[in-house]
């Protein structure tokens, strides 16, 4: 009985947690679909009935249409360029991980900016790119930057540098150096071993960050709503529905858009990145 | 100055502040095997690495064929590395990874065809062509590897820990294929192990390093037959050096407790006088009987082990614990009598001569 | 030659990434330092000039106290919540782990809503315990629950959710299960194997998550934004500074009370998670 | 039925869908060893974890002193268990270790203290009792390992592969240590290992188990005598079962190539025309000669190896490979003629007389 009891009973630990996930994950997202169809609560302005307008109107209306397509540049942007800058970075880091505190103290410097607020990222970009920021006192052309969409872009990149390091730092950890050694030895320059070793081994690992900070990314509302003047995304206009009249359904349809985007990208990176790793398996 | 076969000339590396080698001298003729072994952390590793060009060494040179490679980068050495674990690219089949050196050199594609299809007939790997790394048993990847360092036809190949990643019960067999592949090439072969039976059995020339430093090196048979000091004695061959004073009569062990014949020993007696000397005993040299003889000595049996081909015994002999091996059963805690059984090499110490 | 290259050159590589965080932590950290001292850009209504204000605003003003405590309250106690259900789950997942691809779906369920928005988490909640949510219509005390402390609570749970389960799965996984059988042949019973073995081994993993989470969970500024109607929160006010009246030295000083916040918590979790793994090395 | 020792009862365990173990029964006798012995996988240390109450098995009994363990929780049992890795409690100190079961149990703190005490002198680990595991060598993390689970003074001692963790050069003094601690204590040892010598040199009874059955059980000397088929012979001696024909003249082997007259054989001639048996051959079996001679079979040389204390040979007869030890050196690619040293044993299957 022993072998069975134990396996059942830590099981069974796990009861609270999928209780939670269910009553937190599966009920609310339900809710949501059925209120963006239009069959449950509406807002003041808005006709209650089945209608798959609420959804649509992310791809329908050209100014949302706009915003889905920044949310996804901006997102996805971002954190790619921290990835160029963040690979190099994290293979030397667990390289060279082996030297005392030294690589434990860059862990902590490089992690430690995921801390910081999204809302504080935007505020900081205001600082450096508003129309009074310092980079617009030196360089007229660059005032009030950050209200525009390289601007905002700018600040999305800092909002991923650690959600970016962070994992990248724990995937790199365990890149086995000797495949580059071996490589070198058989005659391969250290671009040639870069591209032809390093990268394909590290490739699902990547794509797999890639996904989860580009999906936080893209539904982080803190930094656009502190940028958020000319440039508009998609965050911003939930809020804006629920804030201005109160349109349930509406905002509705814009957070299944929104949720779906996010997750969506999150799941494709997991699947591209499961079938990255079953080819080097 | 033109030197054949791979030189290691008064090398020493740092890894960091520590002196990880230190003023390693060698020397491997064209077509030879070196094996260099040691415990864990005595530097045989990095040797190895120095070699191949990924650890630059602080003082010294490597030098193959007459050429100084210690300035040279790992890529443009022509040096074969099997790494401990293989190393071998998932990413790529077993073509794909023993193609890997051609196409970096730029072999073109009919050639590499040809070279990898020899290789992979050579190390029977035919059928697995395509498999991926994997999906091949620890035997299958060693050869993956090998015929990976082999297929850029290097000056000299380096393989550290080669069996190190396999069952034991594998090891044996797996010893006598790899002997088998490195006996076809015509490469100096570099071995990097921990385990003295590999170390004699794969190598024309056994270094015995130790805290960075090279103890002992030579062929098997010299090690084997003389060690340079106790701890070559113990590692290399499990046996323990015994100070002696050889007089007129006898050799003397174990002050005096154990007076051994001249007839039972290899040893010459001296001149004049006394002399110091040291006797090599081996778990083969003594015979061990219930009953004192001429020239044995009593000791205390402090452990038995039955290992089947015989049984290992610890004798304790005035506080000295020696291993034997033999067929006889003997008991834990009773007193046997021990004898020499051949005829050991004891060395006179001429310079310690007494009065 | 080529050990001392092949260590330069890849450090090397890491250059950029260490120059993008020059650029974009510490700069504008400092800028932003400089204007809660009043010595930057200021806004329409302030003073320029030094000034401690903007920075102790947050502890002298009782209405900025009261969020200051409501956010660590949420923030951590969010977690910790999570914490009590995540233990045992991931736990039980890293014990079963092997068993095929089972525990790749849970694990894919379980981290799929790390990608769902603060907006969107604070919008199930309204959906939920809302004026007119489903739960408020069942049990009307429940109704408007939602900007209540307590519905922001629950709010923050679910926020908390992915972002606990998936560092904690990943840290259990190396959890060493036999520490336990042997527990179990010592004459321990499960409890007391869990509490003397298990707990004080996972205790530097799971600060050190705890941490991490809270810090993000505090900054989190999506959530509290729907949300916000009685119940307020720290980064409604640096929002709020903001977009009323332009008061960029208080804004700031609230910004830099925030990020000390966040980071703080992580930096005290990492510290602590440290002299705990010290004391079982 | 009141039964003394370690009674297995016709154990099945499974794991998922595998039967990971099938059918097994043992019997250790009060203070006896048993070593369970057999290649990876093949449910050996299945076997260790149903004892210690860790896995559920799916049919058949676990008895200690004639009380039924199969149903008892893991934390009632009064088995002890060192796992592989040791598994001490990283928090704890090596009294804290040692202490961990005694607590569990109630045992007041006086009691604790005095027991403990007496452990940690007994492993030799008191000037170590406020170390941390983290700080401790690997034979010291073993006996940690072992006075913590000697602590509840167990009915049952188990050991996962006591000696693998540790370093090959320091495994024969470790295992030496290890007996005797072992030996000291009154309990029922049960060692589960993937090492011939360890069993053999460890247990009074050897299991040899292969998937999931078990092939052979016995004190060592028995299984060393008279393996119970090749895998055994292969597995547990290193040796190999040739088929012969006896007759009135001679045994033949190898298809009549080889006629070995009685005199060197230890087997009796049938009474009436021939029958078959077979022929065990050890690697200390044969000697060899570079000339013919009465009773040799030519043979060629595969492999040969210096290994030290001898050569490893390998010699192809008629398309089998055959293991010899020998002294003399060979040269690879040569024929030499074997004969048998001593007197191995033939065992005539008598239900297979032929006419």
């Amino acid at each position: 009985m022993s072998g069975a009891t134990a396996r059942f009973s830590s099981l069974g630990a796990a009861v609270p947690g999928i209780a939670l996930l269910v009553a937190f994950g599966v009920v609310p997202l339900a809710v949501l679909t059925v209120t963006a169809l239009g069959l449950g609560a509406t807002g003041a302005g808005e006709e209650p009935g089945l209608t798959l307008d609420n959804l649509t109107q992310a791809v329908t209306s050209p100014r949302l249409r706009q915003e889905l397509v920044a949310s996804v540049v901006v997102g996805i942007g971002s954190v790619l360029i921290m990835l160029v800058a963040g690979i190099p970075l994290t293979l030397a880091m667990s390289r060279h991980g082996g030297q005392v505190g030294h690589g434990r103290l860059t862990s902590v410097v490089f992690t430690l900016p995921i801390a910081l607020p999204g809302i504080v990222v935007g505020f900081f970009t205001i600082l450096m790119l508003g129309r009074t920021g310092i980079f617009g006192q030196v360089v007229p052309a660059l005032g009030g930057a950050a209200y525009t969409l390289p601007g905002i872009f700018v600040a999305y990149v800092y909002f991923s540098f650690p959600r970016v390091i962070g994992p990248l730092q724990a995937a790199m950890s365990t890149f086995d150096h000797s495949l580059v050694d071996t490589a070198r030895t058989l005659g391969a320059s250290r671009a040639r071993a870069f591209v032809s070793v390093t990268l394909p081994v590290v490739l699902p690992a990547v794509v797999q960050v890639l996904g989860t900070a580009a999906a936080v990314t893209i539904g982080g509302y803190g930094t656009i709503a502190t940028l958020a003047q000319s440039e508009r995304l998609l965050p911003l206009s939930v809020a804006d529905r629920l804030s201005n009249g109160y349109q349930v359904a509406s905002a509705s349809g814009l957070a299944v858009v929104l949720a779906l985007l996010a997750a969506g990208t999150l799941a494709v990176s997991r699947l591209l990145s499961a079938w990255l790793e079953r080819r080097l398996r | 100055m033109s030197e054949s076969g791979l030189v290691i000339d008064d090398l020493s590396v740092d890894y960091d502040s520590t002196r990880a080698v230190s003023g390693l001298s060698l020397h491997v003729p064209d077509g030879q095997t070196l094996a260099i072994v040691g415990p864990s952390g005595c530097g045989k590793s990095t040797v190895l690495r120095t070699i191949a060009g990924l650890t630059r060494p602080a003082e010294g040179r490597v030098v193959v064929g007459g050429r100084d490679l210690t300035h040279v980068p790992a890529s443009a050495r022509d040096v074969g590395l099997v790494p401990q674990n293989y190393a071998l690219f998932p990413h790529l089949s077993v073509r794909g990874n023993i193609e890997y050196g051609l196409k970096a050199r730029g072999v073109d594609k009919v050639a590499r065809r040809e070279a990898v299809d020899r290789l992979l007939a050579f190390t029977e790997l035919t059928p697995l062509a395509q498999r991926r790394p994997s999906q091949l048993s620890g035997g299958q990847r060693q050869r993956v590897a090998l015929a990976r360092a082999m297929a850029i036809e290097p000056s000299v190949l380096l393989l550290d820990e080669p069996l190190a990643a396999l069952d034991p019960q594998l090891r044996g067999a797996m010893r006598r294929q790899l002997l088998d592949l490195l006996g076809a090439t015509t490469s100096i072969n570099v071995i990097v192990t921990h385990d003295r039976h590999e170390a004699l059995s794969m190598a024309d020339v056994v270094a015995v390093m130790r805290d960075g430093r090279l103890v002992q090196a030579g062929s098997p048979r010299e090690l084997w037959q003389a060690p340079a000091d106790a701890f070559v004695a113990d590692f290399l061959c499990g046996a323990t050096y015994v100070d002696v004073v050889l007089d007129q009569d006898a050799v003397h062990a174990f002050d005096g407790r154990w007076a051994i014949p001249y007839a039972a020993v290899d040893a010459a007696r001296p001149a004049t006088g006394r002399a110091r000397g040291r006797l090599l005993l081996r778990p083969d040299s003594l015979v061990l009987s219930e009953h004192r003889g001429t020239g044995t000595v009593p000791a205390l049996v402090r452990h038995a082990e039955f290992v089947g081909e015989s049984t290992l015994v610890t004798l304790e002999v005035a506080g000295t614990a020696v291993s034997v091996r033999t067929d006889q059963p003997v008991t834990t805690g009773t007193t046997v009598h021990a004898g020499l059984a051949g005829r050991p090499v004891a060395h006179p110490h001429p310079e310690e001569i007494a009065a």
